[in-house]
């Protein structure tokens, strides 16, 4: 079965990529699984400078799905480029750098910087997390703010592919979608966390010491599979769900509405070796529904 | 082993639950699973998260590894949630999927006098480290507890031991442990290294007296986990020369030196 | 234990009420419980003419959720009058209608109706329901319609406390907050359901004939606590928090963070007599928490 | 009764679990329950939700009750999804929340003759109709099934009865048995009444002759239900006279010529 899939100049063998943020710098799965196996791996958000993030505790657990507040903890982008980069299998599995700048000329200068590099694939500008209090997510829900910070960096980083990756936290989704289209994104990805809050009447505190953080999980899924169907519907270029995916038929639902990729976040941490079998596992099923090839089940859903 | 995903990778079996043993109260719990093909230090820890859970509670569990043999990995759990809670009601030959060994255990030389401070379920990490000791008469242990002393596995640990438990039912016992601890972190000092592993609070007490006497220590700390293997950033800890860096590699054992607690 | 609470005109003997949608009329629960034990009740949704709703499949199951598209099916106001408020025990508990219209105009003929009903305490207005493609969401989706159809509603009905039922898909919930309090609402209610999909990859079909619908549950409440704790920080009047809560813990967390009353929907569901065991469990569970009064508890979440 | 809430409601109970009995396949399982203070009429159901599921999965389930008796409640579960799975894997004397007896049943007057019609877990509500029945020669049942005939409780209907089985593994099988339905409807048509329970396509099969041949008749339709007493609307069937109406409350069980089905 033919799982491959080209995202508008970004060519992956499956469909199947990593999350940022919940599978490190990618290297932290070596011992679980053979990291040339997946379709891409997105690594953790990365800044001008290093980061060293919230105060914690910065995780807790909800009703099927988790809350974090990490607030961006990153080596920065150097040491990346110095530590973590040439341990990857960049030439087997495209590597595609996460992005987070408190400005458009940050994001700017940071797109130049990993634009140069030849082992990064692609880049994914963050414009939607909700933990880092300036920046951040005001350019994720505002049009304008969206497609301003896409054309700087699209100017920077003219020569590889550009994923913006959008804020479930909106009114409406399919106005940030176009709006980035328009600005120059060639692929979009969703969703990021939605906000969230969870609290302890014992200590009378919040669970998270930034007191709200970003809810992933399974309990978010809903969500993020109407948002990717949405934008599905309304945008011309690729498209790449998340949100909640935990098995191969999770994946295929977010394929049927319309998405050319996935991303496997929260549920990495469910079991480290998961996102592995589900590489092996989407084609068997794909073949269990008698589809010939992925290309032919995407956007097949059958709305009355 | 029944199912071991060895091919595709070093460290994640899914291993059966051989059977469970109450230690005479329904919130203390040995599990008792398929022993895994690596070995360990003292310290390290696994992630524990049946199959059966589905999606709900999203995370694994983090437990210090108890006891290993070739019959068995020895995981002792006190119930304190959800998770816990599940965990005891977990049936016989049900699957569980278990990664490890994770993180940085306790730096030891056998030739060492060694003081170890375990206060409730710290006492976990030390159950294989003491049986497995040649030499166990180099090893002292002051063992605070709130339940009854044979809720733990202290009874089992070598008679050449050194051993003292002292049970804290109220805050008056607590403050008179905290003086213990304090005593006895004195008098030890310099005459081999102290291991401690405990709650927060117990491990706050430790490290103010062991930074105050400059004793050598290593502390074992719990926090928060969602992954294990250094993904998510959820369990960091504050260290004096690294800043926020992740406990589940490493630690959960530090230098004391090392800890902002 | 003194759990009474006033919100603004409407006492409640504690703060536990039915979530509209999720309790009938009330009369469906009489079986299992006492209904005077109630707080308050809140009724399905009532419109001007009977509607008969979606088509099946309406609802489906999620991670700690579900989806539901019922798409406002009721019996309309007159035979709510007739048929099942005269069998609720109104004057021991208050009966609160909650209304769903397509435009301004509709509401307010409806709020007049119901205004002039001394069996109904107050009025529920749900701009926010996301089912029904004419009306409804776009009303709670904008701070001026949401203001228009309050004072419109405000007018109809002088004399009878005004709940307004906020949406959550907003991209900021305090603007429409305030814009309704700032128009004549007397408090303010939320969460309603999120907007989600689920769809089977075996029939290549959405599960709900709707295609989309609302998402509630426990998957939600991390959503909810952060939204109602958000627009506590920007109103002065009271707020009825929901989403999720399915125990006593779950109630005390939004009255933590500000509400002064709470509804239990989707958990109804779990357990029909689960709502009546959670007025027994309250005063247990602060008396536990070594609190005097729900009054002191209230708002008291200490943040860093 | 372990533990009742008969002071606070008629209706819901929270009962042990008294055992399992797989009827020689994993995935055919009876329960048996501790038996509820109330009676009811076959065609009837219940929701089940263990104490164990906390939060996920959210809804309870329903199922016909398949007998009862002084001793125990019995329910007849094929396992097709989650909430099956985790009940037939449910450990004996757990608890389970049950509240019942729910919906309209079966509308029987003991002279009259019925001719059965039962497709797969369609079965489940006449075991106790048929066993209770006190001149079970009035009854005929003709049963189809798609797994061996072992699986399903049909060897224990009383032998006074006229039974018949046929079992389906493929389309063409399929057909014969819509043809035999189509038969013995119209050959059976005013000597009594047509009773009916299965899956829709089954269903839908007999609605179809019921309705060309006028023979009086009434069916048990299987519908997704969250809540089980009248107030999510998710259970819904349509109607000729009322339009859209809650077949937790107006069904399961409804006459043939009511239904659009
Ligand atoms: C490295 C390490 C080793 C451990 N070894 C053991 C062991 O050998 N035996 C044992 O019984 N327990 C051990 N723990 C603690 C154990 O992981 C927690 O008790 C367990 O995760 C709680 O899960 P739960 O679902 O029952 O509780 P929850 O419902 O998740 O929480 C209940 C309470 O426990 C606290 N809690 C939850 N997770 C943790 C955590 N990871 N660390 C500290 N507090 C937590 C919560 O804040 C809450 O107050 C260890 C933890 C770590 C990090
Ligand atoms: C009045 C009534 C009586 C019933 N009696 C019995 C019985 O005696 N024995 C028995 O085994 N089953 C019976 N059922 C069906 C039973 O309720 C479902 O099989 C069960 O709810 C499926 O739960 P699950 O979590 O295993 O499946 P899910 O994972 O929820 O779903 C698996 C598949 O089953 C379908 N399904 C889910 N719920 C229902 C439902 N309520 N009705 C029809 N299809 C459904 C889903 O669409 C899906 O295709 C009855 C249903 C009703 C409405
Ligand atoms: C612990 C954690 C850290 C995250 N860090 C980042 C990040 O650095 N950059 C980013 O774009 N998204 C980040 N995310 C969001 C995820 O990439 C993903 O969009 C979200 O979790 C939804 O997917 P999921 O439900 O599959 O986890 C993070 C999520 C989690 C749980
Ligand atoms: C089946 C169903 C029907 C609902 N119908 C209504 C309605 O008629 N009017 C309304 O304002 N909200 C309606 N709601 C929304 C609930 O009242 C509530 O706002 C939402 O479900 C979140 O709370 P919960 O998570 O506790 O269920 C409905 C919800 C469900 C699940
Ligand atoms: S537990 Fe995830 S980084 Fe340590
Ligand atoms: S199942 Fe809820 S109304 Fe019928």
């Amino acid at each position: 079965m033919n799982t491959s899939v080209d995202l508008g100049g970004l060519r992956l063998k499956n469909p199947i990529m990593s999350a940022s943020g919940t599978f490190g710098y990618g290297l932290e799965f070596a011992p679980y699984g053979d990291l040339q196996k997946l379709g891409a791996i997105v690594v953790k958000g990365l800044s001008l400078q290093p980061r060293s993030g919230n105060p914690p505790p910065r995780i807790t657990e909800t009703p099927c799905g988790m809350l974090n507040a990490i607030g961006l903890q990153n080596v920065g982008v150097e040491k990346f480029l110095r530590e973590k980069l040439p341990f990857l299998p960049a030439d087997k599995t495209p590597v595609i750098a996460n992005l987070y700048a408190q400005g458009a000329g940050e994001f700017a200068e940071l797109a130049a910087i990993l634009g140069d590099e030849p082992k990064v694939s692609a880049l994914e500008i963050n414009i939607s997390c909700p933990n880092v209090r300036c920046g951040g997510v005001q350019f994720g829900q505002d049009p304008e703010a969206a497609a301003f910070v896409t054309r700087q960096v699209r100017r920077a980083c003219p020569d590889k592919p550009l994923i913006i990756k959008l804020s479930p936290n909106v009114t409406d989704i399919r106005v940030i979608a176009r709006s980035v289209q328009e600005a120059g994104a060639d692929i979009i990805s969703l969703i990021n966390t939605l906000g969230g809050m969870a609290v302890d009447i014992h200590s009378r505190k919040p669970r998270l010491a930034n007191t709200v953080g970003g809810l992933s999980g399974p309990a978010v899924k809903p969500v993020a599979l109407k948002m990717v169907y949405e934008v599905c519907g309304v945008v011309d270029i690729p498209v790449i769900g998340l949100g909640g995916i935990c098995s191969a038929r999770d994946a295929l639902e977010f394929i049927m509405v319309g998405a050319h990729a996935v991303q496997i976040g929260t549920a990495n941490f469910m079991r480290p070796d998961l996102i592995f079998d589900l590489v092996d596992e989407l084609p068997v099923l794909l073949a269990e529904l008698g589809v010939e090839s992925l290309e032919k089940f995407r956007g097949s859903l059958e709305t009355a | 082993m029944h199912n071991t995903c060895q091919t595709k990778s070093r460290f994640c079996d899914r291993v059966r639950l051989l059977g469970l043993d109450f230690a005479g109260h329904p919130d203390f719990v040995h599990l008792y699973l398929e022993p895994p093909s690596w070995d360990y230090t003292p310290g390290q820890f696994v992630m524990l998260r049946p199959e059966i859970w589905v999606q709900d509670p999203i995370w694994p569990r983090p437990f210090s590894i108890c006891e290993k043999t070739p019959e068995y990995m020895r995981i002792f759990v006190q119930v304190v949630g959800r998770g816990t809670s599940l965990l005891s009601s977990a049936v016989p030959d049900s699957e569980i999927n278990m990664w490890g060994p994770l993180g940085r255990g306790f730096r030891l030389s056998l030739d060492k006098r060694y003081l170890i401070l375990a206060g409730g379920m710290g006492i976990a990490p030390f159950v294989g480290l003491c049986k497995e000791h040649p030499y166990p008469g180099k090893l002292s242990l002051i063992f605070g507890h709130r339940m009854d002393r044979s809720c733990y596995p202290f009874d089992e640990l070598p008679g050449e031991m050194q051993r003292q438990s002292m049970r804290q039912t109220n805050q008056e016992d607590m403050e008179h442990f905290g003086r213990v601890l304090q005593e006895q972190i004195a008098r030890f000092a310099f005459k081999g290294e102290i291991l401690a592993c405990g709650p927060m609070p117990f491990l706050q007490v430790v490290h103010k007296h062991v930074l105050e006497t400059g004793a050598p220590a290593q502390l074992s700390v719990e926090t928060r986990m969602a992954c294990g293997v250094g993904a998510c950033l959820g369990c960091v800890v504050e260290t004096r020369s690294q800043g926020l860096v992740q406990s589940c590699v490493q630690g959960p054992v530090f230098d004391a030196g090392e800890l902002v607690l």
